[in-house]
């Protein structure tokens, strides 16, 4: 596939670009200054540049998300960065008792320019409080949209898109992605690349030959799309099935629509996502499709996620748990057998 | 400049008589509470309500300190900030009673307003570290404006408390945090929740404390004035402890103190002390507040129901 | 119906016999020293019979929980007492990264006997930040159960069950149900009231002349059952339509077996839950439906749950948004209409 | 009893000589550690690991000093925690390379490890209200036991550290808190992240304190013993406060800190310190541990995989 800059390079970009355009921008969070720039880089050269737009705080979770709302709050543009997303539940209070709230509990519409970024997920052996995809918890708090990083969307345009909503929002980032290259339009040797929706809400990608109908669509979060990139070519190689991979920038509130015509054509649709059994984003997304398309549904709606489990350390016991490209292909192939 | 030490009001002898506007002021606020009581007990309002009977000299002595670029944050127990703040008894009694012409609408009610640079909500230690990202904001763009925060005794025990001054003073970020320390968490007495002390505390994190013992509006202003100006002017975080007795029950009719411990806050209640001093000009003060609110309360509960200002935010929408 | 004690009367009698039977039973939380008993009054008179088991703490929902967690880990039967469920949120971190971890990232399994107890719910006035319902943002934890007082349930048996998991459990308590009268098993003018598994996980309510199957299976969590049976009864009567209400005790993990029958059967399926839209537990149960039954089923499973939406202080604006009896009966009724 | 006042260790004029079964230890610590970075960059270790080098004194020291009923909880830099309580670096190293005979059978790692009363866990703050709550069961069923917590100075950050502190100061629970200042969280340094003073914060909860600068383990049980004594006696919590450099980088080659500063922290290390002072025996030791460490590797370099013990917990079950 046609391959461009480093998915942590183009995040890095979006961050200087929002600094250089917007002078209330802030970025807060731990060991962010500069030579480190973050526990995963993201933030790199942002103190050298801006050094008062860029705080280093303490180990406070809680207290540095409620000094980004403060900063929100009094027309700010902030960006809060949580090391590792598990750590995310220690600012549970202030991102969903006042952040999201204070949008509209007080009878106004109250704006806030907000974004939270989370870095998510396991595959990396960091163990059983590091390695989370926390995302699930975070579904259906009123004016707190959820956005994840994908190796299609520009960040650039998603960091924008967040920005103007005027409400808290959270962008989780799956660290497996941070070092890979980020996908562009265009074709490589079997699939094509591109868009679904007017403001690009969808990454897709088919085989280039299965212009027809799919016969299966893949919903997947951005952490899980290589993976179910992976499954998709396996499938299309080895038994010829065409499945369109569908890769959503924003998890919640989640619209359908540019997509619908797509899913209402598949014959079966399976959702993918990192996070554990139980409470899914799968199962929030098939309720969605449920009550959209029911007539029109020649099938159950499958769901892929980790199993039930905490994530362990080790390399060989993690695997077992976590969603691999094999359980992706595995369940197509099972809901294209019934 | 005040340092990171022991620093006490000086101790008068008893209050002046307080400015007419200050008395106006303390006995608006007090039968605004009042009356709220008498208006749960009618059976008009829903829901729950803290009033800060014993505490209004707080606010009101602090009033003429700020400025109106200053940010107040308030908590539950924040009539009196808020009246002290706007003196919109009207506003914030539709609030209460989701009448039109309410400050949020009926929407967030006794405990969540927001009104200009005034904000209150319900989750105790919340708002600390939201005041320091707004000083930090103000110290940038409005240098000598700062974020007044009130938190009570019991909210002590938060540890969000602790990440925001240590933010604030690490930054120097210019927050006030005006505890109203009462002695009582809902029904948990001080002793039982508070190691130490929250002089010890906050000095020992290196900020600026001061004690405040009396309820005499005048000394109080008299003894932390210089101490708010040096916050704005070096924007290093304060903590001034307020010593209150708090007058009525936690919410409602949810007081479990004895009848000695409600004696003694009684006794050191500035409606007390006030009135026992100056009997004449204070009674006829108390009269014509009294009077104020009951009409304000009539003219509230007589109007129509509040609605979503903002359409869009309607559930319906 | 058949009426017993008061709900809040049933609970602390529960409390109060874990306490006589389990020298190692805590409670812990803010003002639950006699005579205040906590905010609801559910531990009323503990701290005067079991002075040193009763912990009335300072204000540190994250800290207490915590210690709940140190003397649940040392072998004690731990109960924790979060005022209001909201600020569960503050406790996030000490509840899902540590206590449902410990039990199974260390290896070998560590038992906790420990049972968060939550008021939650809406319905009175509180305002935003005191009137949620928080359930939905606690499921799919491994190692975290959630359970649910309802109406039927003896919660004596509901915290032996609890306690038995050796897990760390969240017991959830809607306000609205403290003052009402708990239903027993029998019959009142119209329905039957009685329960569905051999240990009760279901507590069940049925027209009594309606033997055949139902037309509508209305599962609904404890804190909207009043307002179900409420529904049920109203159909009942001007409509004839026959609705069995199901109203489980463990809301996660869901195991619908005991009632699997009686949903295969239905004509349809509603699920109702107080929480606000998104991520919701009705969409959790859906899922489990379709994934169980999907042959079977005959219609879509349709959820009720509040407005997307802060709730409101004002009891005008409150009733808006939080879920009401007619809503359900709207749903239903227009379920069976197609 | 020692009270909530500074109180500083004695400082000597250099350390003395350690006793064998000291030293071995330390050494077995500090090769144990330089052994992980050596396996890291082999690419034989995934995830992250937190080596000790240069605070392996404090648990060194620490150790005589508890018993088999105390608690120790450790956290993300735990290894040499581990070592001094059970002195078994193969199973720890098995939990960290996921081999056969692993602690928590791989499924912890390096950074959460159980064993019997020993816990670690990868949340900075989280165990310190744990341990209060540990601390109260052993103050009731077996009185003169302690819990024991390490904790980072960046820790101090966390708001959960207060409200442990707090509570167990009100309700008297026999926790000791080793704090390990290094001077660094992460890459941050203390003066960044920490407004005043840790001595400051704990006496200003009335909590017993006392500074260790020294990195010599007679010394420091001479110092402290009785105050650990006064814990099992008196059931209050004390805090001491080690000094201790940070010899390594924080996980493995994410150090930024000068040329300088490393130069400082090497010249505080005790391994330099024993070494200078009593070369040959030193050199000895050294030798000998460094080969014993190696064994150790290469054994279970040579172990099989490892799996799940409990079946049940399996993902698979
Ligand atoms: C995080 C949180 N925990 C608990 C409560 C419930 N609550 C409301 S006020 C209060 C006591 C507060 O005590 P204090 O800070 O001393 O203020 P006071 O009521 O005395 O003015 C409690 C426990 C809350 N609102 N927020
Ligand atoms: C709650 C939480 N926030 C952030 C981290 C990431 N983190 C791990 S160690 C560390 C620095 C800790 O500093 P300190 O307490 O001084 O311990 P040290 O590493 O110096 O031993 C950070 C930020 C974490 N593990 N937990
Ligand atoms: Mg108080
Ligand atoms: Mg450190």
């Amino acid at each position: 596939m046609p391959r461009s800059e480093r998915v942590v390079e183009n995040l890095n970009a979006a961050l200087h670009r929002v600094f250089a355009e917007d002078e209330s921008a802030y970025l807060i969070g731990e060991d962010l200054a500069d030579p480190y720039g973050g526990a995963f880089k993201v933030g790199k050269g942002l103190s050298t540049k801006y050094p008062g737009r860029v705080l280093s705080t303490p180990l406070s979770e809680s207290g540095f998300v409620g000094v980004a709302n403060g900063l929100a709050l009094t027309g700010n543009t902030v960006f809060a960065e949580i090391m590792f997303g598990d750590f995310a539940f220690l600012a549970f209070d202030q991102l969903c008792n006042f952040a999201a709230k204070s949008v509209s509990m007080y009878g106004s519409r109250q704006e806030l320019r907000m974004v939270v970024r989370c870095p998510v997920g396991g595959h990396r052996g960091y163990g059983p409080t590091h390695s989370q995809a926390v995302q699930k918890h975070f579904m259906g708090v009123p004016n707190l949209a959820l956005y994840e990083l994908t190796p299609f969307h520009d960040s650039a345009d998603v960091f924008a898109e967040m920005v103007g909503r005027g409400e808290p929002c959270i962008h989780f980032e799956d660290k497996t992605l941070y070092g890979t290259r980020r996908w562009t339009e265009g074709t490589d040797d079997l699939f094509e690349f591109g868009f679904a929706g007017a403001r690009r809400e969808y990454g897709t990608a088919q085989p280039r030959v299965g212009s027809g109908d799919a016969d299966c669509v893949i919903i997947a979060t951005g952490g899980t799309a290589p993976l179910a990139l992976q499954a998709a070519r396996k499938l299309f190689l080895e038994a010829e099935t065409v499945c369109r991979l569908v890769v959503p920038s924003r998890l919640y509130p989640l619209d359908l629509s540019p997509v619908e015509g797509m899913l209402a054509r598949a014959r079966r649709i399976v959702v993918v996502e990192e996070g554990v059994a139980g409470g899914t984003w799968g199962a929030d997304v098939a309720q969605e499709i449920y009550e959209r398309m029911w007539e029109s549904l020649s099938g159950r709606v499958r769901l892929v996620h980790s199993d039930s489990s905490v994530i362990p350390s080790a390399a060989h016991l993690e695997r077992e748990v976590l969603v691999q490209a094999e359980d992706i292909e595995k369940t197509v192939r099972e809901a294209l057998a019934r | 400049m005040l340092d990171a030490s022991t620093t006490t009001a000086p101790r008068v002898a008893g209050p002046a008589e307080p400015a007419d506007d200050d008395l106006e002021l303390l006995l608006l606020i007090r039968h605004f509470e009042l009356s709220l009581l008498d208006l749960f007990s009618a059976g008009k309002l829903n829901g729950t309500t803290h009033t800060c009977l014993g505490q209004e000299h707080v606010p009101v002595a602090l009033g003429p300190l700020l400025g109106e670029g200053d940010y107040v944050f308030s908590n539950h127990r924040g009539h009196g900030h808020y009246l002290a703040r706007f003196r919109d008894p009207e506003g914030l009694l539709a609030e209460i009673m989701g009448r039109q012409g309410a400050v949020c609408d009926g929407v967030g009610g006794s405990q969540h307003i927001l009104r200009g640079r005034y904000l209150s909500t319900g989750v105790q230690g919340e708002s600390l570290p939201v005041a320091v990202g707004t000083g930090l904001h103000l110290k940038r763009h409005e240098p000598g404006s700062l974020a007044l925060v009130h938190i009570g005794d019991g909210t002590w025990g938060e540890g969000s408390v602790y990440e925001a001054l240590n933010m604030a003073q690490l930054w120097r970020v210019p927050v006030v945090v005006a505890v109203e320390n009462n002695g009582i968490a809902q029904s948990t007495p001080a002793a039982l929740q508070m190691a130490g002390s929250i002089e010890g505390r906050v000095t020992g994190m290196g900020i600026a404390y001061r004690r405040i013992e009396s309820c005499d509006v005048h000394d109080i202003r008299t003894a932390v004035e210089a101490d708010v100006e040096q916050v704005r002017a070096t924007n290093r975080p304060l903590v001034l402890e307020f010593s209150v007795p708090r007058v009525g029950p936690h919410s409602k009719g949810d007081d479990t103190r004895t009848q000695e411990e409600l004696a003694d806050a009684r006794s050191r209640d500035w409606y007390e002390v006030y009135g026992r001093r100056f009997p004449e000009g204070f009674a006829r003060a108390d009269a014509r507040l009294r009077e104020r609110v009951s009409q304000v309360t009539r003219d509230v509960d007589a109007r129509p129901l509040s609605e979503w200002r903002d359409a869009c935010l309607a559930p319906s929408a």
